[in-house]
């Protein structure tokens, strides 16, 4: 099966074209938005990982060395198109529209984090595993039930390959040809369990067969096949062919969350080795200085941007209001039942006495 | 007001029909999704003729696979359909479970509004109809804890059909149970056209001053049959049929105690964790003191709903209420 | 991906050996058990639908039409082996040695239906779709650790393929190699809803391959392809193989249930045809007949016999003690809680008081 | 009774892998699944160095399906093994909903006792370590419901392996509920060795005539926070710690209400269909005639468990226990 799914690379680590096909595709201004990108997602990753080192946010979860996977990915996907993230995602939610701030509220225990921009189809990110994918299904299907040429992604990870919502909502959008694009981020772990043990089958790429959709597996860590992979599959979807499961093999440097000590279950040295070997941004920081576009001021401007948008971000989130108890309340319902109605008052009540 | 509305004589199973036909010819956005509702018309026959009428767009055979099309399902609702599912059997939505309380009932409240799951799912439900296991569970206490999604239960074609719509047009998600038992065993007047019954309030079917008799959906029928008997040895009773079993008409229950001081549910779920339980909490915080004996309680046993060949013996009975009855009128 | 999964045959609807290598293998001797155990569950069948056309017994799944799917898997099993059987399968759980009895007991919603005999490993028939797949891949997983060479079976129909719990079951036997059959009757209907609108591959075999696991579609009407397969199968379970997933293609001649109208939905001519051409039972007779093996009397005598064996478990059936009230408290628990004490006691109180 | 038990001071968390360590090396069909629970002992270290310990084939990391393991334990266990099955964290056990009510708990109900289903489900639960959603939800009343399988949650580390190995000898299936919030919260005696603590009987925490607090979990330590407080301003409290959500001990609550006449239930899952209204249906069929006051439950409220930036307005705080204990004396 892995010879029948062999991992695409267009560009490989030594910042080399692979494919000559897409050589006339790959333009200046492409690659040095995708450096651009994956410099500003790393840049937050790399923030909140501080925060919440210095207890300013919660519990986060990391995303270092996936930024090829998921900004190439993102950056496929037009405005119209819906994104169905996991806690990994939020460098694709960043990169697709997603408000810094309000992706740090989310970390930080915040509803408000869960509202995305306006007019960015961008949900909450999927904490049951997989149960994304099934909305991923059904909002593309819903775009083909009116006609329009939008589509959406859903993202995933190798464990979640192995929750029946995996198959349930492939299956479903397999049957109902609905436009949506099964991403997958193949980091080798589910926390702290291997591949191996998760499944039988040495990639993911090959579950398509079971479904008979396209399925192909990139190596993920190239921004560039992470990109074109995911333009063909959208233009298959919103040509009305259905679903394509795409496997991007990539590695996380860092903890599952900061929760994790991943020294218990794998060799950490395999990080410094693949930071040095296979690191997303260094690819395209070759392939540009291959082709003679590396401009060190350049790179240090968008390195400041991103030092600087993060920054902004960051003290807009904890200049935010504190959370209003009210909150818990009001949302449940389009109009509160007379539960909550009561609940509400007796505890607004019960702190404002307690607070006078 | 309408002056003119034509009436029709429907089983309760055909007030459903007659409900989903009527919103999917008022709004567009309706779609029914589940197993066998197509050509075959749903097991029960609740969707007859409405994918000929309506085409196969609008009514989908899904695969088997409960999580995914009510995962799916979620995804529509929250991208500007109206998604009416049915699960065959309510013991059959187990498999969805994580989806509905995870998902379809805390959308809303994660994305403070943003985001919102306007999805009806029926499914019929409950036990006497001689069904294999696992098809007559009566587990609405399970969707009722969990906060986010409504559940209703009608007990007669008029409400089946003004609850249905009421639950479609809710912008909220609805369980919506369906009293296998009642299908076809009693027919009555429906209107023609949209109306809606209020999610939420119960119906006084009964008034009588001695003890309050609560229950929904297909204890109905047996209760008032307890509450005639009871009537010919003197003792009145006041007869709620709650058909909203979340939000409870804690109103209406309360006002109906502080009368009577006398209260038997009568639920064909569990004793232990059940509705019943909710209600004697209502009691407990509204009406303490008019109490004059504890709430008696008639219902299903702690043990799962067992085969048919013991099903007589789980359910109910006129007799086991009416023993109730007499139970909190001789405290 | 149907040329990749061809449907196997070795006996071929005329009653002709297909693949010449099974001819030595082939005796007259199991050929007619063949025959004999699919004439006795088709009788089995046929009475209990007209059981449950009197009131005699509740609703009834028939599987008239899938003998030889259910008779050569179950033949092909030891003694010491697991099933785990459908509400559509007890023409297997009965070739594997179940109790025709029990088995109408069941059906006549009685719980001592599901008590198999004594040393045969057979679990109550799945009534939630796919549920029993897990249950077959943890009995199975349970044999390889005590170090036995015993393997299970679970039965499952097409429309179970799109539930979770079949990927999941699947998945779990295939990561810890249990020795587990997943034996498929695809009888193209699950209900009212054809293959096409279930799943969007084109056989169920390919399955298989998400998992990495072999998988084998076969004639499930020709009852030698089900036994020689599934012993196939079962040889490498028992040698630390691991699980197969194997695809019976078939067709049931009658409703889903007695509550089902198949005219509806589906073309009954199909049912003539088939039953013309494809049935299982004919196909063994005509081997008989090419071999000269067939002998009237003997074919008589083989009916007579089942007959008399159904006859005799309807007549014990019918004698079963009626149900017992104390039943339903006795055994959810090892020892009743306070609660089943306290209902228990009250409802045979209560009971006893009406009824003397 | 042996004379001389060493005793270890350990964490709640800590009591529990000593608890599971007796046990597998007591009985060689005791067998762990579940997510992380091998190399990286489980994400709270409930399995550490087990695996280490007993070996890859006693302490299995299996796939991410919870039905999936879930399923394949009932089959382990059917087949004499008696697994011990780590979800998560209690909100993750959703997609095994069906696989626990309609299988773990029904087995032996269906074959009459032929075949039984002797696995013990483990779960971290409640609220208020700062969790993401989902990882808070404390919703033991969606399986006490469900006949077929009993719930015990410890609060303290003597009874976190007590109750442990009563669960794990117990012959039937036991969800097991962990407070997180406890797991290192606090130290405790335990003795070494095989001991159990007998599940359904409750705990008497505090003896006091005035008000009867209930309790469980991680709601212990808030109650008892509030009963000092109580006791300084002159109200004693009984306080009980209810250590099996099903079933409950009935005896002990009817016991204490009887003689204080008011009472407190205390928990962090929702009002509507929490365990509170199962003690309130207790103390109303045992214990009617002897209340002064209607019950008062200090709950969650009637809304999903809020993301944690608001989940300390979601919890019962020993000031809001305290206005509940002030309330049913003033009652
Ligand atoms: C249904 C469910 N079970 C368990 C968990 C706990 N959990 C959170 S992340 C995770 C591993 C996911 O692995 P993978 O899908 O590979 O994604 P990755 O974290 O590697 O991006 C687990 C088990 C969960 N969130 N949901
Ligand atoms: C979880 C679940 N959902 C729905 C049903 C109702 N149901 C009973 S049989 C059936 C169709 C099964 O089809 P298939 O798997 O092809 O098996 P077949 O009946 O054809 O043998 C359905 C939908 C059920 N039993 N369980
Ligand atoms: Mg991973
Ligand atoms: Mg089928």
């Amino acid at each position: 099966m892995e010879s029948q799914f062999p991992m695409k690379q267009i560009v490989d680590t030594n910042g080399k074209i692979v494919l000559p096909e897409y050589k006339e595709r790959i333009t200046a201004e492409l690659a040095k938005e995708f450096f651009k990108q994956m410099i500003r997602i790393r840049t937050f990753d790399r923030k909140a990982l501080s925060l919440q080192r210095q207890g300013r946010i919660g519990t986060y979860a990391p995303f270092e060395g996936q930024e090829g996977a998921q900004v190439g990915s993102a950056m496929a996907l037009n405005d119209g198109d819906w994104m169905f993230p996991t806690y990994r995602d939020h460098g694709a939610a960043i990169v697709f529209g997603h408000s810094l701030m309000r992706v740090l509220l989310f970390w930080n225990g915040r509803n408000e984090g869960c509202v995305p921009p306006v007019g960015k189809r961008i949900f909450p990110p999927g904490i049951p595993i997989a149960t994304q994918i099934p909305h991923a299904a059904g909002a593309a299907f819903a775009e083909k039930q009116k006609g329009t040429s939008a589509a959406s992604i859903a993202y995933f990870g190798d464990g979640a390959t192995s929750e029946g919502d995996f198959h349930e909502g492939i299956n479903f959008a397999s049957v109902l040809r609905a436009p949506v694009i099964f991403f997958n981020q193949n980091n080798h772990y589910a926390i702290s369990v291997p591949m191996s043990k998760q499944m039988n089958s040495k990639t993911i790429a090959q579950k398509s067969l079971a479904y008979d959709i396209p399925g192909i597996r990139i190596d993920g860590n190239d921004v560039f096949s992470s990109y074109f992979e995911t333009l063909a599959a959208l233009e298959k979807a919103r040509n009305g062919e259905g679903p394509t499961l795409i496997e991007a093999v990539t590695w996380r440097y860092g903890a599952h969350t900061t929760s994790d000590d991943p020294g218990r279950y794998r060799d950490q040295g395999e990080n410094v080795r693949r930071r040095e070997e296979a690191d997303p941004i260094l690819r395209v920081e070759r392939w540009l200085k291959n082709e003679g576009l590396y401009d060190e001021s350049w790179v240090e401007e968008v390195k400041e941007g991103a030092v600087a948008e993060v920054e902004a971000a960051v003290l807009e989130m904890e200049a935010f209001p504190q959370a209003n108890p009210a909150d818990i309340f009001d949302h449940v319902f389009a109009k509160p039942t007379w539960q909550i109605e009561k609940q509400k008052k007796n505890y607004l009540d019960f702190i404002g006495g307690e607070r006078s | 007001m309408k002056t003119s509305v034509d009436v029709k004589t429907l089983t309760l199973v055909q007030a459903i029909t007659d409900g989903l036909d009527t919103m999917m010819n008022e709004k567009q956005e309706v779609i029914l999704l589940g197993e066998d509702i197509g050509k075959n018309g749903g097991v029960f026959r609740a969707t007859d003729k409405l994918q000929e009428k309506y085409g196969e767009k609008r009514v989908i055979d899904t695969p088997l696979s409960e999580a995914g099309f009510v995962g799916a399902g979620i995804g529509m609702a929250v991208n500007g359909f109206l998604p009416v599912i049915e699960i065959q059997f309510l013991g059959f939505i187990y498999p969805a479970y994580e989806q509905i309380v995870t998902h379809a009932s805390r959308l809303r409240m994660r994305t403070m509004g943003h985001f919102t799951v306007p999805m009806v799912i029926r499914a019929p439900y409950g036990a006497g109809v001689r069904a294999p296991e696992i098809h007559c569970d009566s587990t609405e206490a399970v969707f009722t804890h969990m906060p986010g999604i409504k559940v209703v239960c009608p007990s007669n074609p008029y409400d089946a059909k003004g609850l249905l719509i009421a639950a479609i047009e809710d912008p909220d998600p609805v369980l919506y149970l369906e009293p296998m038992r009642l299908y076809r065993s009693l027919k009555g007047e429906v209107p023609d056209g949209k109306y809606t019954v209020e999610i939420g309030k119960a119906n006084k079917l009964l008034e009588g001053e001695d003890v309050t008799l609560i229950a929904w959906g297909a204890m109905i029928p047996e209760t008032l049959r307890a509450a005639e008997v009871a009537k010919s040895k003197g003792i009145k009773c006041d007869v709620i049929d709650l058909r909203s079993l979340f939000p409870i008409d804690k109103d209406m229950i309360a006002e109906s105690v502080q009368k009577t001081g006398r209260t038997v549910v009568v639920h064909e779920a569990h004793a232990t964790g059940g509705l019943g339980n909710d209600i004697i909490a209502i009691i407990n915080d509204t009406s303490f003191l008019y109490q004059k004996a504890p709430v008696e309680r008639v219902t299903g046993f702690d043990v799962p709903v067992p085969y048919f060949g013991f099903e007589d013996h789980y359910l109910p009975t006129p007799e086991r209420i009416l023993y109730g009855i007499e139970k909190v009128m001789k405290f």
